[in-house]
């Protein structure tokens, strides 16, 4: 793409963005409200619409607070840097079959190395914050999505042996031609894949970096205003990156019914995830580190081993 | 071995069965008759005998009186506070009271303010609280009734 | 290059999230593992047993309510009744009843009240609004009979304050039904969860011999393996025309205490049954000589009288001296003891534990700081 | 049956601090009642107390200070999960500087109790290990729950 295109379409793309993180967050408290016998928000707007609206604004309008005793100059940049990842790997994603930004050809590869760097994001702002919640919060982030890294990538490696390319939009014209969904022959790989990538998202049940509970907010306790806001939308938009990705792998991409836009069927797809995702915060309690670790390691990796060695095999088999 | 997916069945049911909000402001609760919720108090029936002051648990009701005008070994009812900061809404004084001059409404809603001077009510305020629940008199329930009808 | 590490002391509450109230813990930890643990009380102190002293005897009811005020009908109780002891009086039949249907109603709003918060330590969100909505029901009917939601002051010395509303033991009847099939819901929500099971399981283990010693009573301490509970062996009111189970179980873990909390959930609300069943249908509601709320004068004596609140061994230690005011009013309170185990119970555990292990003695601060 | 217990203690009491150490025994609501001087509660009483078979009081209900104006008074409500059975017992203490022995080492519970006692009532648990304020805070003046504790507002300076 020519440099003026690519601005303009990053520029919409985050307008989009912001739109789908606010409507998410909504999503996200209807959803669960529904679930606890709440109606959740619905004082602003109709049905609560604004909501979100209104909380951003008041965090934008928050007084800027950095601590006395924070490292200024980190803790000034660490939520800059968790947020610019999560919006650059959104890049490859393609949203139907001629709205896409980069023709990737090791579109995984990049997805994937790209979104570690949030983890930087999260270690800069829980120990800048000088901050003992705050520090606890950020070991135990980095430690949970360094080690979900693996199981993540290894989950994926079985698509990758299966298709013969890290190039996202070729992986679903992959599932076109076999008129089949990945996750079907990927069953395994899916599974392994939807567990770490909540892990990596930090969301419930595996929210350990912010539990509230312990941690009073985890590794952005020190944080307000526009800055806790950057945070949030960090994971709201890892949160929508992650599920895209997952339409795209295993959920055969755009692909759907002809009667209405690929556009329509992929941002369907993204909504099952989230929804997966807002129903398993509302069911289950929150797992313990140590058994978070021993999860990973002892079962998730193996299984994703496992998997690719039985996708390789066939593979082989299969000619 | 997978017995949490038991739960998701469950919140799952409750995500479609019926809410249980009350969306405060447009609707309230409806709170029973015996609910002691913040006093009013009726100065021709007070026979300014100060057994609510002495059943008080907090000390918040302060009173004085005054001669009769027509009798005067009688007395009626001059100045009658309670002071809310430290009122625990117990029922004592409307348990002790002879003749039912000082009553519990069940409204718990109108004693919300910015200062905590607000909270120190006096005779006129406490008088013409608003009375609903177990203690409507014989008048205002036939006002009630005709504006209902209305 | 060398490297240390060094200990470092946090501080949990008195305004962290999951300090049941006004509790501050400083823990010191190494990495996430405790190394000690102390608690420091005290911030919700109001003086109410110094309150009592200038206080007539009927006037102290409304205090007790808020000691424990997730469970303020056995306060009530508790403090009438070792009144009613000095004093010798009977209570009528009816009032015994309706002092049984209240406190063991209160007792189930207690535990789902406790049930809620705990998983919302354990980070699940859910059962804390589950929990909430049957705890209305429980709240509505005693709200009905006693005029308040938490605070009651419904217990006069010698009976109650007021007689059942009309339709009332109907409509319990039907909260009875409606909260049993509720619990089992919530059941299947909790208790089979493997990662709840993960997280409670060998956790926060106190030995029979350690309860004892440090005092536990009430779930806490049955959970460890003492069958022991002060409305079976040592039955006060009318306990003992009641068929119920006393919960018991042997592991001492944080389990093992929501186990026997749950259970006896459904224990509770048999003997509210019963209760609706075997009430009499008129009757006095008050001894005579309670009636008169502000001349109570006990004779000299000294009492001290236990009652099981749902958090454990509630009691009253009281000294009157004669007067209209008591002497000494010492209030037993079951929280205030059970949180003392924490300082040795928490040494050697990760943070992660901790809120379940604190969580699971069912602590209230209005109780513990009196 | 209580009454035997009562007897029983009475003269495990007397045995080892002689005749006159047993200030009253009595019945009190169907309970034992005893009342000594606090030179007499001694380790090797409370022991006797907690592990002699007649007695095993494993359990300390409630721990709690009287200031009788002319003395004080600690009272002790133990109880015994394997006999099912009660013992309230007194000791008391000269007011002007009161002082009872620690049963920590023995209850753990009494840890709390203690402390709250002497916040409370000011009196001195020797042997205790951290005996210090626990309900008020580490610098308030006076103990309140004695009866010349001064609660008039005015001389507080709250009003």
């Amino acid at each position: 793409m020519e440099l003026m295109p690519m601005v303009l379409y990053a520029g919409v793309l985050l307008q989009l963005i912001l739109a789908g993180v606010a409507a998410a967050i909504l999503f996200e408290r209807k959803v669960i409200g529904y679930m606890q016998l709440r109606t959740g928000p619905n004082r602003h707007g109709p049905w609560g619409i604004l909501q979100t609206v209104a909380d951003v604004l008041k965090l934008l309008i928050k007084e800027d607070i950095i601590p006395h005793a924070a490292d200024r100059k980190v803790f000034v940049l660490a939520p800059i840097i968790a947020f610019v990842p999560s919006f650059a790997i959104l890049a490859t994603v393609s949203w139907s079959e001629n709205l896409y930004a980069a023709d990737l050809n090791i579109g995984v590869l990049y997805f994937i190395g790209l979104s570690s760097v949030t983890t930087l994001g999260v270690l800069m702002g829980g120990w800048s914050s000088n901050n003992k919640y705050a520090l606890l919060g950020s070991m135990r982030g980095v430690a949970q999505m360094i080690s979900y890294e693996i199981p993540l990538v290894l989950s994926i490696v079985g698509v990758v042996i299966l298709v013969g390319s890290l190039n996202l939009r070729d992986i679903v014209f992959f599932q076109e031609s076999i008129g089949l969904w990945l996750f079907i022959p990927q069953f395994l790989g899916f599974v392994v894949y939807m567990i770490s990538a909540i892990a990596e998202l930090n969301r419930s049940p595996f929210d350990l970096p912010e539990a509230e509970s312990e941690l009073v907010s985890g590794y952005h306790t020190e944080y307000s205003g526009f800055r806790m806001a950057f945070f949030m939308l960090a994971e709201y938009v890892y949160a929508i990156a992650i599920s895209a990705l997952a339409t795209t792998i295993f959920f055969g991409g755009w692909l759907g019914p002809d009667f209405l836009p690929g556009e329509f069927w992929f941002l369907l797809k993204m909504c099952f995830f989230m929804f997966v995702w807002f129903w398993l915060r509302a069911t289950l309690p929150r797992a313990r580190v140590d058994h978070l670790m021993n999860f990973g390691w002892k079962v998730l990796i193996p299984l994703a081993l496992l998997n690719i060695v039985i996708t390789s095999i066939i593979k082989v088999w299969m000619g | 071995m997978f017995r949490l997916l038991k739960g998701f069945g469950v919140t799952l049911k409750f995500f479609g069965s019926k809410k249980f909000t009350i969306l405060y402001p447009d609707e309230k609760v409806e709170m029973p008759e015996r609910f002691r919720g913040i006093h009013r108090f009726f100065p021709d029936k007070c026979i300014v005998c100060n057994m609510c002051v002495n059943a008080c648990p907090t000390d918040v009701i302060t009173l004085t009186g005054k001669p009769h005008p027509d009798n005067p070994k009688k007395k009626v009812i001059d100045t009658y506070n309670i002071d809310f900061q430290g009122c625990i809404l117990c029922d004592f004084c409307t348990e002790v009271c002879p003749t039912a001059a000082i009553v519990m409404t069940a409204r718990y809603d109108n004693l919300s303010s910015y200062d905590r001077a607000n909270h120190f009510k006096d005779i006129d305020w406490l008088s013409s609280n608003e009375v609903y629940g177990n203690y409507t008199i014989e008048e205002e329930v036939d006002e009630d009734e005709a504006g209902e009808e209305k | 290059m060398t490297t240390h590490t060094e200990e470092m002391t946090l501080n949990m509450g008195p305004q962290h999230p999951s300090t049941h109230g006004v509790f501050r813990l400083k823990v010191t930890v190494r990495g996430e593992t405790i190394t000690s643990a102390e608690p420091i009380i005290g911030y919700l102190h109001r003086g109410s047993e110094k309150l009592a002293e200038g206080l007539a005897y009927s006037q102290f009811i409304p205090y007790t309510d808020r000691l424990d005020y997730m469970n303020a009908m056995t306060n009530n109780y508790i403090y009438c009744a070792s009144v009613e002891e000095l004093m010798g009086l009977e209570i009528p039949e009816r009032a015994e009843y309706l002092r049984i249907l209240t406190m063991e109603l209160n007792r189930v709003a207690s535990h789902l009240l406790w049930w809620g918060t705990f998983m919302l330590d354990m980070g699940a969100i859910s059962p804390f609004l589950y929990a909430f909505r049957d705890r209305d029901h429980i709240l509505d009917r005693l709200n009905e009979i006693s005029g308040a939601r938490m605070t009651f002051n419904y217990m006069r010395i010698g009976g109650v304050k007021w007689d059942a509303p009309e339709g009332w033991i109907d409509r319990v009847k039907e909260t009875v039904e409606l909260i049993r099939e509720n619990i089992h819901d919530y059941d299947t929500l909790v208790t089979g969860n493997e990662i709840f099971q993960a997280r409670s399981k060998g956790v926060g283990y106190i030995s029979k011999e350690n309860a004892v010693n440090w005092g536990l009573s009430g779930p806490a301490l049955r959970a460890s393996g003492v069958k022991f509970d002060i409305r079976k062996d040592e039955p006060y009111s009318i306990y003992d025309r009641f068929d119920f189970d006393i919960p018991t179980r042997e592991e001492g873990d944080v389990f093992a205490r929501y186990k026997v909390r749950i259970a006896e959930i459904y224990e509770s609300l048999k003997i509210v049954e019963q209760a609706c069943e075997q009430i009499p249908d008129e009757g006095e509601i008050i001894h005579k000589k309670g009636k008169r709320l502000m001349m109570i004068k006990p004779p000299e004596g000294e009492v001290y009288k236990r009652a099981e609140a749902s958090k454990g061994e509630i009691g009253v230690y009281l000294v009157s001296n004669k007067k209209k005011e008591p002497y000494r009013v010492k209030l037993r309170r079951p929280s205030f003891v059970n949180v003392e185990i924490l300082e040795e119970l928490l040494i050697g555990q990760p943070i992660a534990n901790l809120v379940a292990i604190f969580g699971s003695l069912d602590v209230v601060l209005g109780e513990v700081d009196a | 049956m209580s009454e035997h217990l009562l007897n029983l203690v009475k003269e495990t009491i007397q045995n080892q601090h002689g005749e006159e150490a047993v200030e009253e025994a009595d019945m009190n609501f169907e309970k034992p009642f005893i009342t000594i001087w606090s030179e007499h509660w001694t380790h090797s009483l409370a022991e006797t107390l907690r592990d002699g078979d007649e007695f095993r009081f494993d359990f300390l209900s409630c721990l709690t200070g009287v200031d009788y104006e002319e003395h004080m008074e600690v009272v002790y409500n133990f109880y015994s999960f394997p006999h099912d059975q009660y013992l309230y017992l007194k000791v008391k203490t000269p007011r002007t500087s009161p002082s009872v022995i620690s049963v920590q080492p023995l209850w753990k519970t009494a840890n709390w109790h203690e402390r709250e006692a002497y916040d409370l009532l000011g009196i001195n648990f020797s042997g205790h290990p951290n005996l210090k304020r626990i309900l008020l805070q580490d610098e308030w003046e006076g103990h309140p729950l004695r009866k010349d504790y001064v609660t008039d507002k005015k001389a507080m300076g709250l009003e």
